[in-house]
């Protein structure tokens, strides 16, 4: 493990950590959030596109966010699965709905996006599918961990099939690319020539780092509570009388 | 009357499968709909010509993973010993399993049926009529889907034996609901196929549950 | 509790080709209790099963003192096989509940108290060993109060002290004018009159 | 090796379903081919156009269908704690009960593949591909699909779990299969789907019994 | 038969959050037969799965005589549980035929013989009595010969006397040097030393 993981890894160290560290993701969140909107609703409108574009700030750092969380995902699963370490799982466990959320956020920003663009809610081109296939992916994990009780069992099977996924995502991404460009479909809309002036870029990038720490952030809440749960739990036996 | 509520209370989580609920009903929809234009290609007109269809077919399928379970674990484990051991009529338990698969499938997939159509690029105008048909259509696969699956009870079979039973009886509803989605997609008189759609899911749950009852009974001797 | 007799006569029963027995007589009274034995499949479980009504008898018939057949079988028995319908996955607590609201019983937490079901109500079936598994079977008996049990093998997966514990529920059944057919390999805790089928 | 054949044996009769065999199996896919049309109409043009595609979607969906009779019944009824204790590695169990899946339900498939494509209006001249496509569709569809099914053990489910977790995971084989197939009506090259396919049937062969085997020891525990 | 001894020591099981027992030490060496007794639920069937491999434990050790764990679990243990993994809708013949193969055994006739299989191969599992499914299930003990038998309550379903013949074929195993470790609430029917798990 790496040493900062290492660190990490100590329940109770973590918790000292995320304690303060939890609040200031929120913070500087909503400060990035802040400055990044106002330069996003002071820019000037797309001379194509007209003040939709402005859906673009909302969008990208979703979509982006949608992928981000899956590595971080798979990467808690696979410690979990190698070191047992229930610190570990909680990440995971924690990283899907948010995750799950971002990918569902994505896609509604996008049919937003598109239906005044494209004059349609939705295509099935690569981009838009692979994404709708990650947000069935994010289901499927949610549904496979609330379907089974045992913790260590919950544990172990959603780590497998985090990994799994790990490697299905970037074949989905790439077949569909593939299979998109045999059929030459009217989907190709990614012109980014005039979107990515400086005036676009910069709230871009600064709502990408709010997204960033807004996940941090409740990620870490999330954490806080699954070993709070467990806790909870492991007092409750304690207290009963078997 | 809290016996039968009783039942539909354990059918309905039985059927619903316990952890994901609706979320795991509906995502299925979603992969099916989704493998779909997957296969077909994304182009636009021809996906919007068979969306609809593809959504009710997608709704039978659904309906049809789900069948296995209304009997024949009840009949392995020994459960419909004791289902048969009550005042309720075997016929009503039969009428309630099929109603709690409803519910637990039918429904859910009801409401997310038009938001499929949708996707696959049907008009929103007629989300309506694709909601009603999908609740009708779920009601009548249900029940048909139970006869095939207690008439395939004690076989020596497989899901496949009750879906080759069942889906003659399937096709009958997927005809009435898709055409009357078909003809509304395509401005023509669609009330005569919902009429015939409702006809057919009355009569197959008034004697749905009669063939079932006589299924099982059969089968436990 | 309105059945006061079970009255057997002549009965012959057939799985497959197999003829089981034929011409088996039993009369059983309130308060009295039975045990059933035989060689494996000398038709003990089938003997059970026809009585609830399950397996349609070859020839003889099955009578039900103070109930007509249909009703006995609908309200006045019990019948726990080897078998006992509780699914894996579902939690003791829901399996205990419906069994017990299907028998129509108002008792249940009699039946929890009575057989120390409280701490593994929270529990998935199929987390249950085979004796606490064994006690979440019987809870309906006591949850449900009807008046013939038919029974079989049912204490072979207890431990000794639940198969006394078990023996007083007996008891009190029989007490309060019960009936029990118990198919069994050993000895009732209670005494019973012994019907044994030839194999 | 005879306790391989000993398997092979036991897992193909199993999945057979005792029964019709391929007939049941033939039988499903036919009807879901004959829906289709059902639902969208006799438009031949429109029919032909998706016909490789349905083909292909039905596959994967009879595949699915199969499935839960993989490792849920040996995981209830104990027999999943006699194929570990046996010098064959879970490892090869899973490959193994992944081919037999293959064997009843995929070839026999496979087999009808081109048939109803025909049927459904598509050009004879591709039914060799057809064929060969099916033939790995079914296999990746068996490797991967029994991995979904190893993973819901335990899963206070259903069927429709499993279809959660696998459909996502069939999304590539559908899309270079139904791909190579509509390339090859449409006259462009279709090799390179194919081959794309063979890569992820062989992956999924490679890596599906290692989770298979790690979700049942998992679900075992 | 090259296990000749099985040695545990200081095990603890955890099942769920319970811990079942703590420092429980076993040794069991060829012709020596154990009865693991003990209160529904103290962890006879987990101990039996740990041994076996199927569950980890949470501290303690596992090992056997003459072969490391992997091996000796892989090809010189038998463990025959509640659960007999026996299809309900297959035939007994072939059932019986895949057990025994796959446990590599090669002496199926004598096990049909021994165990008086014979007349039931064709039907279908679920048509078998209690008892003759539990003989279906023991048929591989015999019919594939490995050193270790692990038993979960084996001779609950069958009568009297294959009881009685079950105990000699038990007492022949441990003739030949084998070693049996049984779970049980009847005392079994051969020598055996008795170690009770403390609820
Ligand atoms: C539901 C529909 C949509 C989905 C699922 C979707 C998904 C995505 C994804 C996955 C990305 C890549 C983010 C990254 O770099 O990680 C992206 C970027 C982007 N999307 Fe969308 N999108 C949708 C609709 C739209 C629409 C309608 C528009 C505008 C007409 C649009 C414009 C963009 C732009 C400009 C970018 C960033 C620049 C680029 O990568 O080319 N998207 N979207
Ligand atoms: N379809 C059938 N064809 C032939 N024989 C059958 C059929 N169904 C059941 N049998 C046989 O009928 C007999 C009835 O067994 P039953 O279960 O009633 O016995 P039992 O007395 O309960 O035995 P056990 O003590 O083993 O539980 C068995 O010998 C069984 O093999
Ligand atoms: N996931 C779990 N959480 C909590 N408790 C569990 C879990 N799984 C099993 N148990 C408990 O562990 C204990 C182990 O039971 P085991 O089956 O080993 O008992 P046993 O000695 O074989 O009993 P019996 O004589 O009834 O067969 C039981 O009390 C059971 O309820
Ligand atoms: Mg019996
Ligand atoms: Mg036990």
């Amino acid at each position: 493990m790496p040493p900062a993981l290492a660190f990490l890894a100590n329940p109770d160290r973590f918790m000292a950590f995320s304690r303060w560290a939890a609040p200031m993701f929120g913070i500087l969140a909503v400060v990035l959030a802040c400055a990044g909107l106002w330069l996003g609703f002071t820019a000037p409108e797309d001379y194509q596109q007209g003040d939709t574009v402005r859906i673009m700030f909302i969008h990208v750092p979703a979509a982006y966010m949608a992928t981000f969380v899956y590595v971080c995902l798979a990467g808690a699963s696979f410690l979990s699965l190698v070191f047992r370490h229930a610190l570990a799982d909680a990440a995971a466990k924690a990283a899907a709905p948010l995750g799950a959320v971002f990918t569902a956020l994505a896609l509604i920003t996008g049919s937003l996006w598109g239906a005044p663009m494209w004059g349609t809610w939705w295509v099935w081109d690569a981009r838009l599918t692979s994404v709708l296939v990650l947000f069935l992916f994010y289901l499927a994990y949610i549904a496979l961990r609330g379907a089974i009780d045992d913790e260590a069992r919950s544990a172990r099977a959603g780590a497998i099939l985090a990994l799994v996924g790990a490697i299905n995502l970037p074949v989905v991404k790439f077949s569909v690319d593939w299979w998109n460009s045999l059929h030459q479909g009217a989907s190709v809309f990614r012109a980014d020539g005039p979107t990515m002036s400086a005036v676009y870029l910069w709230p871009l990038g600064l709502m990408a780092l709010a997204y960033t720490a807004a996940f941090g952030s409740l990620w870490l809440v999330r954490i806080r509570a699954e070993v709070w749960k467990k806790r909870a739990g492991a007092a409750a036996l304690a207290a009963a009388v078997f | 009357m809290s016996r039968l509520l009783a039942l539909l209370r354990r059918e309905t989580a039985l059927a619903w499968g316990g952890g994901g609920g609706p979320l795991v009903a509906v995502g299925f929809y979603a992969g099916v709909v989704t493998m779909l234009p997957l296969a077909i290609g994304p182009d636009l007109e021809r996906l919007a010509g068979i969306a609809p269809a593809a959504a009710f077919v997608a709704l039978a399928l659904a309906s049809l993973l789900s069948l296995e379970r209304m009997f024949e674990r009840d009949y392995e484990d020994g459960a419909l010993d004791l289902l048969t051991l009550s005042p309720t009529p075997l016929e009503a338990v039969a009428a309630i399993k099929s109603i709690a698969q409803w519910i637990a499938a039918g429904a859910p997939l009801a409401i997310a049926a038009p938001i499929a159509a949708i996707a696959l690029g049907a008009s929103p105008q007629h989300a309506g009529l694709t909601f009603v048909t999908a609740a009708l259509g779920g009601l009548a696969f249900a029940f048909v889907g139970g006869t095939g699956a207690a008439l395939a009870l004690g076989a020596r079979r497989g899901a496949l034996l009750t879906a080759v039973i069942v889906l003659p009886l399937f096709a009958p509803p997927v005809i009435f609901g898709a055409g009357a989605l078909q003809a509304a997609a395509n401005g023509l008189a669609w009330t005569s196929g919902l009429l015939l759609l409702a006809g057919y899911t009355l009569a197959a749950a008034a004697l749905g549950p009669v063939a079932m009852a006589a299924a099982c009974r059969n089968a436990l001797s | 509790m309105s059945l006061s007799a079970l009255h057997i006569e002549a009965l012959a029963l057939r799985r497959g080709e197999r003829l089981l027995f034929e011409r088996l007589d039993l009369d059983l009274a309130a308060g009295e209790a039975v045990a059933l034995t035989g060689a494996n499949g000398s038709g003990k479980t089938s003997l059970l099963r026809a009585i609830a009504g399950l397996i349609r008898p070859e020839a003889g018939a099955i009578r039900f003192g103070g109930a007509g057949p249909d009703d006995a079988r609908a309200e006045h028995l019990h019948l726990l096989g080897h078998q006992d319908g509780l699914k894996p996955h579902r939690l003791a607590r829901d399996e205990l509940a419906f069994q017990a609201a299907w028998a129509g019983g108002a008792r249940l937490d009699a039946a929890i108290d009575r057989l120390a079901l409280a701490p593994l109500l929270d529990l998935e079936v199929r987390r249950l060993s085979a004796g606490q598994r064994r006690r979440l079977a019987l809870a309906r008996l006591i949850a449900a109060p009807r008046p013939l049990w038919l029974l079989d093998e049912p204490m072979a997966p207890l431990d000794a002290a639940w198969r006394a514990r078990f023996g007083e529920v007996m008891a009190e059944h029989l007490a309060g004018g019960g009936l029990i057919l118990a198919a069994v390999h050993d000895p009732l805790p209670i005494p019973a009159r012994d019907l044994e089928l030839a194999a």
